[in-house]
């Protein structure tokens, strides 16, 4: 799975991007969050606030709750704020 | 006639929306977003998610076009640095009449502001930048086209 | 900045709006309605009350920016014969914020449609000329402006 | 008086304006239209459609009902059609 990172989530992490191998026991986007936090610090801290965060799995906007399943790409990102 | 563009370059808004006025219809709107000098800001550094970027515009535009019947829609974006003064974000709708040519113009920027990728960073005279917060009233203007 | 005209001549509308993205706000909003070939129309006369036009125009500019602190407005109607392709009217605002702008582009020409002495005349390459009749769907729309 | 007319008014009725000389007895726009109304078939096919017409009294829109006193030009005419 390829993870991308923008913004405030991207300055947090430290990287704009990485290929994971994701756990077998990781099975939606909160599940992805999780799994990160609890790796180091610097996701924990990017993730701390839940309702900061925005994801699209395949370029596409979903929640929280949504299944990871046959994906390549999960973008988290805080809320946009262009235009 | 539809254009969908993302740049990091400054564009001309004016010669962007003239051939909107040469479609046969008899409205044309538009709105123009340009960066402001909000407590000495100098620039607004926008990030983007340049893989969903595009795709995500075209749907919004494909969305109002379906939903008001227009002749015609532009939409240009900036990213990278914008300075003070210059335009971010360029709607522009043409349309036979002009309540359909009023709505989906505020259509496109009232969801762009809560859909599209980008990220505004605002640069100041003294060297220190912050990332722009979401505002919760650009949701709840999104939300209300949704609803409707 | 505001600027009102009633002009016979052909207008140029990116010029008019220029100076709208040069006075510090965010947003600039537009609205431009143009003569349309509406079965065969080959040009719209317009005609208006002289002593009356521009001050109801300015009453209506005055309203706009007292209910939205507009930064700017721009209003221009043509009076005369107009060809099909041309521009009738153009109204342009800019404030700090993009709500504002959208709202108050839109109460302009919502209001200018049902209160502003104009009259239009179709003329078509038959060499007919009908007077366009006032549509009730635009006192609706005027009167939600008065009611909200 | 000064009375003006505008678009389909003012064709119906042949003349754009006309400075007239109010009886004692017109008080309100609409006593006026009655009155011309009375005088020529002209006047009577202009106002026959009461809803289709508009008023301005010294440049200000009024209705039928407003009270012509001490104002200086009276303008009818078609709901207007600009913009």
């Amino acid at each position: 799975m390829l993870l991308v990172y923008f913004a405030r989530v991207r300055e947090a992490i430290g990287v704009d991007g990485e290929d994971r191998v994701l756990p077998a026991n990781v099975l939606t986007v909160a599940d992805c969050l999780d799994w990160l936090a609890d790796e180091n610090a610097n996701y924990a801290a990017a993730f701390a606030n839940r309702d900061k965060l925005r994801f699209a799995l395949d370029q596409q906007m979903v929640w929280e709750g949504t299944a990871l399943e046959g994906a390549h790409e999960l973008a988290i990102f805080p809320p946009v704020t262009g235009g | 006639m539809i254009r969908v563009e993302v740049t990091d370059a400054a564009f001309d808004g004016a010669a962007a929306l003239a051939p909107l006025g040469s479609l046969g219809g008899g409205a044309v709107a538009s709105f123009t977003g340009i960066a402001r000098d909000d407590g000495g800001v100098t620039a607004i550094e926008l990030e983007h998610y340049p893989a969903m970027t595009e795709a995500s515009l075209s749907a919004l535009v494909d969305d109002a076009v379906a939903r008001w019947s227009l002749l015609g829609c532009v939409l240009i974006h900036r990213v990278g640095k914008v300075a003070v003064g210059e335009a971010i974000v360029l709607v522009g709708t043409a349309a036979s009449h002009r309540a359909e040519a009023l709505e989906a113009c505020a259509f496109l920027i009232d969801r762009l502001k809560t859909e599209a990728p980008f990220w505004k960073k605002e640069h100041r005279a003294d060297g220190t930048a912050t990332w722009v917060e979401a505002k919760t009233s650009d949701e709840d203007r999104a939300a209300e086209w949704l609803a409707g």
